[in-house]
């Protein structure tokens, strides 16, 4: 995916990057999995789990 | 799958061609027209006559490129034209739905059960059954209750597009997207216009820039606005009309020779049996969800039926999804991009939020204007009336709202609307190249104006 | 920072006025007139007559709506609003410069060195330094080398354009976008019209529906249109001239008033001093990085001079992108969902890619079509003359092309140029709701038919 173009719209991506979300984790939900503003604002965290397998 | 639906209208029969072309065995019930009020007594007709009244009002323009004209209505044979051209989009609707073969029957339909409609047609009633409901049964003018409405010489809408003769004086009850319409239209085809409008303003859903710009060309074309306006009376004068009316700036009485009520449109409810199923209604429209599906599962409902915004562009949308979900997709409908239109000359129209609303809700907002003289295109073509607003968020420039009052609006709109719908900011707008010399460059302009850095505007 | 400028056309003020709101001290040099070739002899002049063209054609459409209608031309008038609205736009721009506290220097400009420009002023010679350098000196009209074409009657676009009268018979040499707009113009006014290109096709970089449509409209209004015709000599006929052509179905004499050569234009490299300097020129044209810096550095080139898409508003945008460079920026300009446009009735426009040139180079795609006379607006308007194509790639949907002929196609491509900006799919013009009665509706079903489930179009 991370070389494919992520499709993302203008006010999305300005939210991500406010926020500090990575767009690879943001699934999109709109035309061709475009994320979309409801996309983020909807993003939950990862769980903890996720983050004990890092270390 | 049997997908049935009730009413043929912009809404029904959008509903009805999705239907069949995801597959459904559809079946659409109609007791008047298909194409509903926007094709028949709305949309169409008064677009037809709103494109000879603008060729009227330019004849000054005319004048100012050296053209030396004179020209003569016939009302009679305008009126011929509208109804050819009604004839033949219904007519085309009609082939339409043959193509996709949909069944259609006409007659008047109601809810009998949870899989059945019943039909009173000529032959007789029919029940006719379904898997899935689609409820498209429109709307209808809204009558206020003023003593004297039912004199002949007061009309709704369709009566106005029905007119034998253009009348002296017209005076119009209402100052919403219709009234102006019509206002604008009988003025250039030589009526005495008067516009009595309740509230303090026309057009009370537009932005206010909007709001005073529009009063402002009516009344530069003679015609009385009155807002803060109350009807009171309608009285029989000789062979037209005497109004009682109250409110600051209006004579007491009026003389007209007709009068046109325009003061909204309410959902058909009645008589369809949704209470049979228990189909909730909620200010007297049929309530829905998201997917367009009312609370019993199924049964859909659509168009100016669920009073949402009642446009025809709404209603055929929301026909759209509703087939889709019926066919078991699950499409959400969205309606912050819908733009809407008005026909005059010039035209306006919006999509989204207007400054008023973006302030109160949005908090620090980002506000660019353009006006049309500043187009070259606007001076070539002598349509020098008119401007570009654009509303964003102050933070992330995000696009709330376009207003746009000025030759080719309702086209125009189109570029907000796709703006908002990608959730574009101001910089996709401002840094996206517009052709020259066109109307649209005020887009361009508007938001770099927004930005602080219009091309075409005197530095503050 | 001193930023000079050389040339006033629409890419050297949008580039003073960038560059004035960024901070630098700007300076500009114009030998003729501010606002260059696109407002003095080129867009704004054209499309002040093609507005008085479009209402004289109109008189038919407005019988059909029952308005019995007399028009008569006074041509002198005509030219002298055209003159009006030239001068009132030239004294706009001027006011913007001087608000923007630009200094405007008349005379020619020339490179001495890199730090310096000479300017013949009526004041005598002038040295004006700079740190940046953007050169804006336009373009000129081509005269292809046939013998004759220094008679009195054989003129370029700025000689049309100041015709004391309207000829009776012109020829137009060229099948470009100037030459197709002068003939559908005088045709309207009232020459019989005949237009003679040596390409295989008029509008060669159109999409080849565009190209036939056109064609069929010219001939239709009883233009005669000549492709695969060279002009072989002009001579002096009576008060007009004889011309002597070759090719398919051509005679070999024809006999003409005028004739307008609309062969193309080049641009104005020489005898500004880029040798000096060594600022690379390739195929006639100054060649710049998508910076739109020249290969010395601190030097710029925007506009015609460059030969990237000659139009108005592509030297606005590399005139804002370089000024913006120059004072520090790094802006790419991309050419790509720049529109162009054609200002007939109906207009023409377009963005991206042809079909064609899609097929060749993408491989799979998918092709949208809607026909204007499918459209309610169109009936209602009498504007059923057109189309609306959409190109999209077959794998992903991605939009490449709009191609629209057409009523208000001019502004109705802003649509798609934004699509095409902002990276649209089908999808987002498809799910977009657009407005009714519109012509933009009609971008909304073309996409949805390039998805295979257009609303208003016959199954196949
Ligand atoms: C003068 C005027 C101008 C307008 N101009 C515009 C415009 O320019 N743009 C715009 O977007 N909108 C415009 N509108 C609004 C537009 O007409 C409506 O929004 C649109 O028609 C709503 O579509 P619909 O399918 O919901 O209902 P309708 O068009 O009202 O259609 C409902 C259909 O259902 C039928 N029906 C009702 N009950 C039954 C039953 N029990 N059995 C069988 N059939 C039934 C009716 O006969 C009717 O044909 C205008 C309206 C008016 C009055
Ligand atoms: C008939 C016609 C119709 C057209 N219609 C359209 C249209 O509808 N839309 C569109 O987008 N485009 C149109 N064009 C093309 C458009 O006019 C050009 O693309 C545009 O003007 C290019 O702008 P520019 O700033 O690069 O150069 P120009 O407009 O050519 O301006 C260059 C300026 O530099 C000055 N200059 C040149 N050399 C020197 C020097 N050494 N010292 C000082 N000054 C100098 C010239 O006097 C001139 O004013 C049309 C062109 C023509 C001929």
């Amino acid at each position: 995916r991370s070389d494919d173009k992520i499709r993302v719209s203008p006010v999305a991506k300005k939210l991500a990057e406010e926020k500090g979300i990575p767009l690879e984790n943001i699934e999109g939900t709109g035309p061709k999995g475009r994320i979309t503003k409801e996309d983020v604002e909807n993003y939950q965290l990862p769980v903890s789990d996720e983050v004990q397998e890092q270390d | 799958m049997k997908l049935v639906i009730l009413g043929g209208g912009p809404g029904g029969y959008a509903a009805a061609i999705r239907g069949a072309q995801l597959g459904a065995e559809v079946t659409i019930i109609e007791e008047r027209k298909i194409g509903g009020v926007c094709l028949n007594t709305g949309c169409i007709p008064t677009k037809t006559l709103l494109r000879a009244a603008r060729w009227l009002h330019e004849q000054e323009k005319m004048e100012a490129y050296g053209i030396d004209v004179q020209m003569k209505l016939d009302f009679g044979e305008l009126m011929q034209r509208k109804k050819e051209v009604v004839e033949q989009l219904t007519a085309n609707v009609e082939m339409l739905l043959a193509a996709h073969r949909i069944s259609t029957i006409a007659g008047r339909g109601i809810v009998k059960n949870s899989q059945t409609v019943k039909v009173a047609t000529e032959e007789g009633v029919q029940d006719i059954s379904f898997d899935k409901l689609i409820l498209a049964t429109g709307s209808r003018p809204m009558m206020p209750p003023v003593s004297g409405l039912d004199l002949p010489q007061v009309v709704d809408s369709t009566g106005a597009l029905s007119f034998k003769e253009i009348p002296k004086r017209l005076t119009i009850l209402g100052g919403g997207v219709i009234a102006v319409e019509f206002a604008i239209l009988f003025e250039a085809l030589g009526s005495k216009v008067t516009m009595m409008e309740m509230l303090p303003t026309i057009l009370p859903r537009e932005d206010e820039l909007v709001q005073e710009a529009m009063t402002e060309i009516l009344r530069q074309r003679g015609i009385n606005v009155y807002t803060d306006a109350t009807l009171k009376k309608v009285e029989k004068a000789g062979d037209g009309l005497k109004l009682t009316a109250t409110g600051v700036g209006i004579p007491e009485f009026l003389e007209t020779k007709n009068l046109l009520v325009a003061t909204g449109r309410q959902p058909n409810v009645e008589g369809i049996g949704l209470e049979t199923l228990g189909i909730k209604v909620h200010n007297k429209a049929v309530e829905i969800n998201e997917y367009l599906e009312t609370n019993v599962s199924g049964i859909y409902a659509i168009g100016d039926l669920t009073a949402k915004m009642m446009l025809a562009h709404t209603a055929a949308h929301q026909g759209l999804l509703a087939a889709e979900n019926a066919m078991g997709q699950t499409n959400k409908m969205d309606y912050r991009s819908i733009p809407g239109g008005l026909y005059t000359f010039p035209e306006a129209a919006s999509v989204g939020i207007t400054e008023q609303e973006a302030r109160k809700t949005r908090g620090d907002i980002k506000v660019g204007l353009f006006p049309y003289e500043a187009l070259g295109k606007a001076l070539a073509d002598y349509e020098m009336e008119g401007f570009i607003k654009i509303i964003a968020t102050a933070e992330t420039n995000e696009i709330l709202g376009v207003h746009i009052l000025g030759d080719r609006a309702t086209d125009l709109i189109a570029e907000g609307a796709l703006a908002i719908g990608m959730e574009a900011c101001l910089e996709e707008v401002a840094h996206q190249v517009h052709g020259h010399p066109t109307f649209n460059e005020g887009m361009g302009e508007a938001a770099m104006a927004a930005l602080g850095l219009p091309l075409h505007l005197f530095p503050k």
